[in-house]
């Protein structure tokens, strides 16, 4: 969803991606009128599988120029695509594809907490996130706490990322919000299928950008906006903690 | 027990959760599969294994429904969470059994679109692949999930998202593929009517189907959803979300 | 050291490895005169760097023929390496080294806890480990506890392998002993200095062998032989807990 | 200060530490360069961050004496505990500044020998890379430790186990080595005394050279110790493991 607001905001010309939609209903039609109608601006699209472009951000990731794999032969997405070429298997095995290294100028990442370094502990859903953060030219991480330093180094297997690799550490309790954070926040569904409603049309959109995005001061102005009782809603209040881990040497 | 006590997608559900053995390694998707692999699950596959793309490995259900594979009570009680690349590389070692995905478009070779197609309007932009692609290139066989629509059945699809059969190909595969109207044999690249949903004939179903199919002469009727069954797919999806009559995509 | 012991004993013919000796003094001794002198049997080198090698467990771990690297150039481990070649990288960026797979018939790594379908539990010093349960044919995991499943799905996150791909789980505390298990033992670096001097001559191998391994039935008996005060000496009793992680939906 | 009252190898230990610069990532090895990282953290580089091959990134010393980086003291308070991929990525990408690597042989080009000589008596086995290698291909410059005898100093090295300065170098290569006589200058592949260790003659680290030396007309003397530097070392290294005056390996 948020690449679809991005696009419909104008603020995208090219899009790497394996998908492009909204988990609530499928397509971004902000996303489709611009790659269908170039509105509100031509939109350059580099089509990916999920794999193909988290090895790409692997390959950044490990400091590579590509990393070779099978997946995509036989298909569409791998045909004259400008990240991905068919190699011999220097063992003699069968061909492979390498998919060449993506090094995004900016990764921002939402994580449960991370000191003031910028060391940060993530669990739960992790996607691609950690090859995002170790791809890109410059890390930010956006956290629900910042804590004493003594709680990253409690867990140091729990890191996903070491704060040298970070510019900046922002605590935005909520930042990820509609979308979920294990143990803090629960996903708010329903912004996803007004989101859906509303951006079919350029009137909608703008409409939608303009109450949730260009009217919004700060974070705080947002989760008032989302009702009075959505912190009490959305707030993870349950308690299942990990099982203890003695670090004690 | 008559048609009327089941919606066809509950029915698609039943027939998805039959393709999954007992002890298999299962790519699960959102939707249909994921009510497919819980139910497989709670009858006659207990000991199946489900992994998701973003990381996550489950040997049982979510507690709660679910929108995303992200969300919390995905994770919650999972094996594993690990990341997209982690999951991906057991599908490409070959550890996976069977995956399930959907497509926009399909074509007699199993090629399913979901990237782009071309209407009497212009081009149609539609999500991308996702982990459907890669699921397509490297699960050891794949179950293929549609709407029975004369224009999502093509000769050739506009772009191969997820490459079905082709020359060369050296694993897996669309072994089965489940739509509104039945359910067909698309292994070693034939494309033969298995089972017809009850109340379908296969004019019917030829009808909606953009090229010739085969049928065998004596055609079976896709067993119904049993009360159990049911029972577990309306405690997994209680308000219709994913079953209900209406398409939400 | 182990592997010293191993070559020692006359059970290997062939060492794949970065790096082979004893953490208390450098040379492993039954090593060389394998090595130098064929004793007690001839021995097969394969030299790597620790990132050669971890990258091609990693390869055979992600499924695929080799990974590239830029380690090595300009030194002698790579010149007419079996297993590693240099490669045009087809971007148009200097060539690289690419590492091939490397598939163990068996890997056996030590957890702190795992359930009784495998699914293990690692913290602390990580290395090579997940790589090699992940590349391997067999992966046997050995722990300190089988602990119920409710413990392991507690913290999805710190599984560092699911129970699908271990072929058994081997409950034995104390398992990796004389080395260090974070939060159960500590190094007892005694045994690395007595192996290490015992190791020097032929005799005093055998002996060591006769009295560590050959009359050693099982680990109560080795616990035993440590003295009386090992399992005081060695066993962790502190506490140094990670931090709280919730993973409530 | 007279020489007696420290050792050489505590010299080599405030030697390696003044290689340190503030805020650098430092590929930490174990024995000299341990202690030396820990002593620049505790003078005049209290931003360092230091990497360990196997997945540990530490800011400030372990608490208790290690014997080797995977022992539990290194990891309790550590920022991170990654796997041996993942920080080799972080080398491999160029993010570590400086590394240490230690040697057995080496020759005017600054190449090191870890693997195999010949003497009269035969081949000799020594154990072998470990990360040497690597961290002589990718670290932006490292600096080298050694023993300085003439056997060890020779005009080539009987095995190239971590490359020096060689043609087409991409990156770093030797800059400074610190052995048991003095400091010298290898950037650019030149080998230049740069300071003696008090006590020590040009001839006499001359004769212990196996090839001929480049000097500056009024060499320095090697800065020697500081008593809070002496008090940092025999704090870390209360038993002279690594630094008393008998050599372990």
């Amino acid at each position: 969803m948020a690449f679809d607001q991005l696009i419909g905001a104008g603020a995208v010309a090219r899009v790497i991606a394996a998908w492009v939609g909204n988990v609530a209903g499928g397509s971004g039609y902000a996303f489709r009128r611009a790659f269908e109608h170039g509105i509100p601006r031509p939109l350059a699209m580099e089509d990916h599988s999920n794999f193909s472009v988290g090895l790409a951000l692997k390959a950044a990731a490990m400091g590579v120029p590509y990393l070779p794999t099978f997946t995509g032969f036989g298909g569409d997405i791998v045909r004259d695509h400008p990240r991905i070429r068919q190699l011999a298997d220097p063992f003699g095995g069968p061909d492979v594809l390498a998919v060449g290294a993506l090094r995004p100028d900016v990764a921002i990442i939402h994580v449960q907490r991370a000191d003031r370094q910028g060391n940060a502990h993530l669990w739960g859903n992790l996607g691609l996130t950690v090859e995002a953060a170790y791809a890109a030219r410059r890390t930010i991480v956006t956290c629900e706490e910042i804590v004493p330093e003594e709680v990253i180094r409690s867990d140091p297997n729990r890191t996903v990322i070491p704060g040298f690799l970070v510019t900046a550490v922002v605590e935005e309790p909520g930042g990820a919000l509609p979308s979920s954070v294990q143990g803090y926040w629960r996903r708010d569904f329903q912004p996803f299928l007004d989101y859906h409603r509303t951006s079919r049309t350029v009137d909608g959109l703008t409409a939608w950008l303009g109450q949730w995005v260009l009217e919004i001061p700060d974070r705080r102005t947002y989760l008032e906006r989302l009702g009075p009782q959505a912190r009490e809603r959305l707030a993870v209040r349950d308690q299942r903690l990990a099982a203890a881990a003695n670090f004690a040497p | 027990m008559s048609i009327a006590t089941y919606t066809r997608r509950e029915l698609m559900v039943v027939a998805a959760a039959r393709e999954i053995r007992d002890g298999e390694v299962v790519f699960v998707g959102m939707r249909l599969p994921l009510l497919g692999f819980g139910l497989a699950k709670a009858t006659h596959a207990p000991h199946a294994i489900g992994l998701f793309e973003n990381g996550v490995i489950r040997d049982r259900p979510a507690e709660q429904f679910i929108y995303t594979m992200g969300d919390p009570p995905n994770i919650a009680g999972a094996i594993a969470c690990l990341g997209l690349i982690d999951v991906m590389s057991l599908l490409q070692q070959g550890r996976v059994d069977v995956g399930f995905i959907g497509g926009a478009e399909i074509d007699p070779l199993g090629n399913l679109n979901t990237t782009r197609t071309r209407t009497r309007d212009g081009v149609v932009r539609l999500p991308g692949s996702g982990g459907a692609g890669d699921i397509a290139s490297l699960a050891g066989r794949t179950v293929l999930i549609m709407e029975h629509e004369p224009r999502r059945f093509q000769p050739k699809v506009a772009y191969v998202t997820s490459p079905g059969h082709f020359p060369g190909r050296r694993r897996g595969g669309p072994a089965t593929l489940i739509t509104t109207l039945g359910v067909f044999d698309l292994q070693g690249g034939m494309f033969r009517v298995k089972t017809l949903h009850p109340g379908v004939s296969l004019q019917e179903v030829q009808a909606a189907t953009g090229f010739a199919l085969e049928a065998a002469t004596n055609l079976a009727t896709t067993q119904p959803p049993g009360d159990d069954e049911l029972d577990f797919i309306r405690h997994a999806d209680p308000e219709g979300f994913w079953t209900g009559d209406t398409m939400r995509s």
